[in-house]
């Protein structure tokens, strides 16, 4: 069997929230579909659907998708069946590996009240609180959009949940965000999610998409956030951003990445082959993956 | 997504299209599409996303693409001499079968892609069938020849019938299934027109970010369940279920 | 000569500060070399050299420039002669068309006698206030860190300097930033600079740079700060960040840009061949440039 | 920076490097370079920086360029089959004619690369000259062919001399000018033990980001000024002038 392989081979295992997980990659979350997961069997060390809302969301209108340079822009607009539906279902996604929940709330309330039903689940790992969504209660403006709002929103869902929890941020202002999510309970940071963007028509002189941005254009901002972040807090950071190869897997470890999500890639490339490069990486230089892990500020580095 | 190295097998104008052949020995069904990009490997940020493709045929050996060079990607596949990458067949095709009379297929420009296969399929059925076919100008008159039965409509009446494919359709009413691809307006369109055919499937056309469900980028409006992934309920709907 | 062909061809020229220039091309700052500046002779409307400082610069060690997906990241460090040697050679750059001049200090004081001694000079144009660069009183955060500190800065500025001054800021905050800059007398916006990034070398396992991340890869962010800010603003907005082609000209324009500025790309293909397309753009869609600015929001759009 | 499509007139393995050919009537000095990359006009995102390479050769009419294949910009010149786009020959070269007796050429690795066209040019002038390569391992035979009266050091002994290029050498006083090209850890060492020498001028090797002086990337400190631009004021350098 593949896994078995790998386990016995190099050492690709990693430690997060206590538990062993066989390989240090997860699907970032709105990425995998129920109808992909079975590709990845064996690759993900956890798994991490798209993110949950308290009631069902249709999401924006088409176009959702635009190309960029090395990357794309989407406005899915956290599109999802709502956390009832979300929840029956959600074995579609048991790989027998660890499973993470994404959750958004559009206010605190409603974040606590996501926290508390999801973590009364037996099947759920973790939950990746997903700050990147309009606080209604702040003028529209993200949960990302200062410390306070980290804060009152993390210490809210800590309250309720005895679960491992990651808070996701932005890029904007995400050291101090993830300071404030440490103080505030966080178990882990994931940094980062999509940056603000737009695409135009040029043709029709029109937005085409303005929404978040993803790919591997955007790796060399989300591996600054990972460093930056992973110095200033002592929680374990899951890194998210522009991951294209087993080599950028490396990278984001030595930045300070416990765990790395694979995510826009995954729509041109089997995440297989990531991992494959990745164990060829930890081969050649006879390195275990948790040796890698923020080597690049001391300890590691050759 | 798992992308497959293919050969090129042929790379050739149809009209102001591209036709390219690879070998593909899996199953196809007509109206599936793939996921298509010029040889890359692993991956190349030049484009960086692939471009769904419907099948234009596929004789069990060989699978082949019908496209017009519109960006870089439709560009770089144009010119692709070794080998291109392609992910198996994706989506739901036509459901074919199911007719109890004559059927119509209704391509608009390079809508026109996906009846070659269908025709054959019909065929192989022995469902009697019309291929009606619209362009701009004589300008695709290349891929006319290919439907050597197909009636042609232009806009500018350089060849066939002035008009759009419906103005050279006559009676609709004769028809007992309706298969239509184009652009999004004229299937809006067609499924005006054939209001009261049972069968009426069209094939929708929406960007796409990853083809096999993960992205949410492709989703058409639906009367009953909002909006649903193209790429996995489609490319192929009955009109009824749409929303437009 | 290929400058008059233009005039009376397609409308290229824009009117910024009261002043028309022949195109709405001009060099980002830190990407144009006197020893090149021959090569783009009639293809900007106006010039703008690197940014100077009060002291010479001797900038940061090598390696300064990593290649990423669709982009790169440098680390320069605003290496240059210093403002008096700066001057002194000024003539360097002048292709007769106006002259921007970019001035970064470490301090408000810095910035005020930079803005003084530059606005002496007749041969200037305008002035671009680089904002990019640490506020030593400010615990090393930049000039960008808050609005309050950049109305300090250029509240400062507009004191001392009669000639107009446009304000570059980074990604982050940048609507309130362009916001208090407006306020504080700001006569446009340059939008945007390089953002904070990190590259590795995965083999040495070390830090390869540091630094500034610029080049096509950075053009959806850099489009969506146009659109913010010139939604924001009253004051022309000048635009940076990943224009590669002359569409892409066009596309900063429509979203809100008076002017833009030509950066990395300088590096890897002739500015004439992107002033070429966006011709071709105009003439293609008959409009003129001045027509496009802001079209995204309204009245020009089709 | 302008860049210009050329035809490659072959690329061929000599050992482990790559030569490739290319049609440039205007003028080259020996030690200049040109910024290279695989054809992708107007410009291609992967990989989107153009390489810096010294000149292999130039006979008037044909350039040649001599690389290791190390990264994705190697790769695709290496596998180039029509055209390539290059620069403008950029840099300050070798200064050549100032030798009052024998000289000394110092390749190391593809380090040899401009020693071809620097010997042809010393032959031109009538100048003396030795040449000695060091290389990892006998991979690279293939090149030292290619420098029929050269002297060839290995560090693993496998081909010449074993040990590094200095070790190959013998007394270094003979020779009134030294030329040496080669990572900067050997031009180091070539400058130290050079002391004394007048005449000896080393090709420096910095990342590039552009090649024509804009983006201050490439720079290498010198005594009297600070760090100065390689691709303006070099990349030869003085051995003097550096501050190594
Ligand atoms: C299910 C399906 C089947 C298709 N079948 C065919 C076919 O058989 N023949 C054919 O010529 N075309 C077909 N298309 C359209 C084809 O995908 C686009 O023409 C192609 O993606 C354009 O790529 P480009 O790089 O040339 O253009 P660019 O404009 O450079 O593409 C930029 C981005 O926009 C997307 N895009 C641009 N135009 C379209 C479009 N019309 N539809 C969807 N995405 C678009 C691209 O996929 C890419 O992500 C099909 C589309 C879908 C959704
Ligand atoms: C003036 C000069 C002359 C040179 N002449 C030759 C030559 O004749 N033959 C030859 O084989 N090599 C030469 N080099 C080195 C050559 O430029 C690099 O090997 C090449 O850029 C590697 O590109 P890549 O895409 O294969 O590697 P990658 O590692 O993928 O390149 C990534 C980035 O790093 C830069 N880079 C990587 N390694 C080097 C390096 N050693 N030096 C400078 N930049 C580097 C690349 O230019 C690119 O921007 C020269 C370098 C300089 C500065
Ligand atoms: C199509 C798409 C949908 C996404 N949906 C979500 C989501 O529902 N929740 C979330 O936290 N992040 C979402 N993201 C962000 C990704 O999880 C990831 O953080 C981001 O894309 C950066 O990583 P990448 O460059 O590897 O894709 C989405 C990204 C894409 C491209
Ligand atoms: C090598 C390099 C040096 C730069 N130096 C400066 C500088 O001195 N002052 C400044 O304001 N911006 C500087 N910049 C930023 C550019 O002016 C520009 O704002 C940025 O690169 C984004 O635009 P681009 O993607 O078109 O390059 C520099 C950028 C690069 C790549
Ligand atoms: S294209 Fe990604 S869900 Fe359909
Ligand atoms: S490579 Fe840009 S200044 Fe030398």
């Amino acid at each position: 069997m593949v896994m078995e392989r790998r386990k016995t081979d190099v050492g690709l295992s990693v430690e997060l929230f206590g538990r062993r997980l066989e390989t240090p990659l997860m699907p970032a979350s709105g990425t995998l579909s129920k109808e992909a997961v079975e590709e990845v069997r064996g690759v993900y060390g956890a798994i991490l659907p798209k993110t949950t809302t308290p009631l069902s969301r249709d999401g924006n209108p088409t176009p959702r998708i635009a190309e960029t340079p090395a990357g794309m822009v989407n406005s899915i607009g956290l599109q999802n069946p709502g956390v009832d539906e979300f929840m029956k279902n959600l074995d579609d996604f048991d790989l027998g590996v660890p499973m993470f929940v994404s959750v958004a709330g559009n206010t605190v309330d409603e974040f606590r009240e996501l926290c508390e039903r999801v973590s009364a689940d037996e099947r759920v790992f973790a939950i990746e609180m997903n700050l990147s969504c309009p606080n209604v209660e702040h003028g529209g403006l993200t949960f990302c959009a200062g410390a306070s709002s980290v804060e009152e929103v993390v210490s809210a869902c800590r309250g309720v949940s005895g679960k491992p929890l990651s808070v996701k941020l932005t890029f904007e202002g995400v050291v101090e965000n993830a300071i404030a999510a440490e103080a505030s309970g966080a178990d882990a940071i994931t940094v980062m999610n999509t940056m603000p963007a737009l695409t135009v028509d040029a043709d029709a002189r029109k937005v085409l998409v303005k929404g978040g941005f993803s790919g591997p254009a955007i790796k060399p901002v989300a591996m600054r956030a990972v460093y930056d972040v992973s110095g200033a807090v002592d929680v374990p950071v899951i890194a998210s951003g522009g991951v294209s190869t087993g080599v950028d897997v490396a990278e984001f470890m030595m930045a300070g990445a416990a765990v790395v999500q694979i995510g826009t890639v995954s729509f041109v490339r089997d995440p297989e082959e990531i991992l494959g490069e990745f164990e060829e990486y930890l081969r050649k230089h006879e390195m275990s993956a948790s040796e890698l892990i923020g080597c690049l500020r001391g300890a590691g580095s050759v | 997504m798992k992308f497959h190295t293919v050969e090129v097998e042929g790379v050739e104008a149809l009209g102001r299209y591209v036709l390219l052949r690879y070998p593909w020995s899996g199953a196809i069904e007509p109206g599936q599409f793939t996921m298509a990009r010029a040889a890359g490997y692993p991956t190349t940020f030049d484009p960086f996303l692939a471009r769904p493709f419907s099948f234009y045929d596929h004789d069990g050996e060989t699978a082949s693409l019908l496209f017009e060079v519109r960006g870089r990607g439709t560009q770089l596949l144009a010119g692709a001499k070794e080998t291109i990458e392609v992910s198996r067949p994706l989506g739901k095709g036509f459901r074919v079968g199911e007719e109890n009379g004559r059927s119509l297929l209704l391509g608009g420009g390079v809508g026109v892609a996906p009846f070659k296969f269908l025709s054959r399929r019909l065929d192989e059925l022995g469902v009697e069938h019309d291929v009606v076919l619209g362009f701009v100008d004589e300008g695709v008159a290349g891929v006319a020849e290919d439907f050597p039965r197909a009636k042609v409509a232009t806009m500018d009446g350089s060849l066939g019938v002035r008009g759009t494919v419906l103005d050279a359709v006559g009676d609709l009413s004769e028809y007992s299934a309706i298969y239509a691809c184009g652009p999004n307006a004229m299937l809006a369109a067609v499924k005006k027109a054939a209001n009261g055919i049972e069968l009426c499937q069209l094939s929708v056309e929406e960007r796409m970010g990853c083809g096999n469900g993960s992205c949410n980028g492709c989703v058409v409006p639906t009367k009953a369940r909002g909006l649903v992934r193209s790429c996995i309920e489609g490319p192929v709907f009955d009109a009824e279920v749409l929303a437009w």
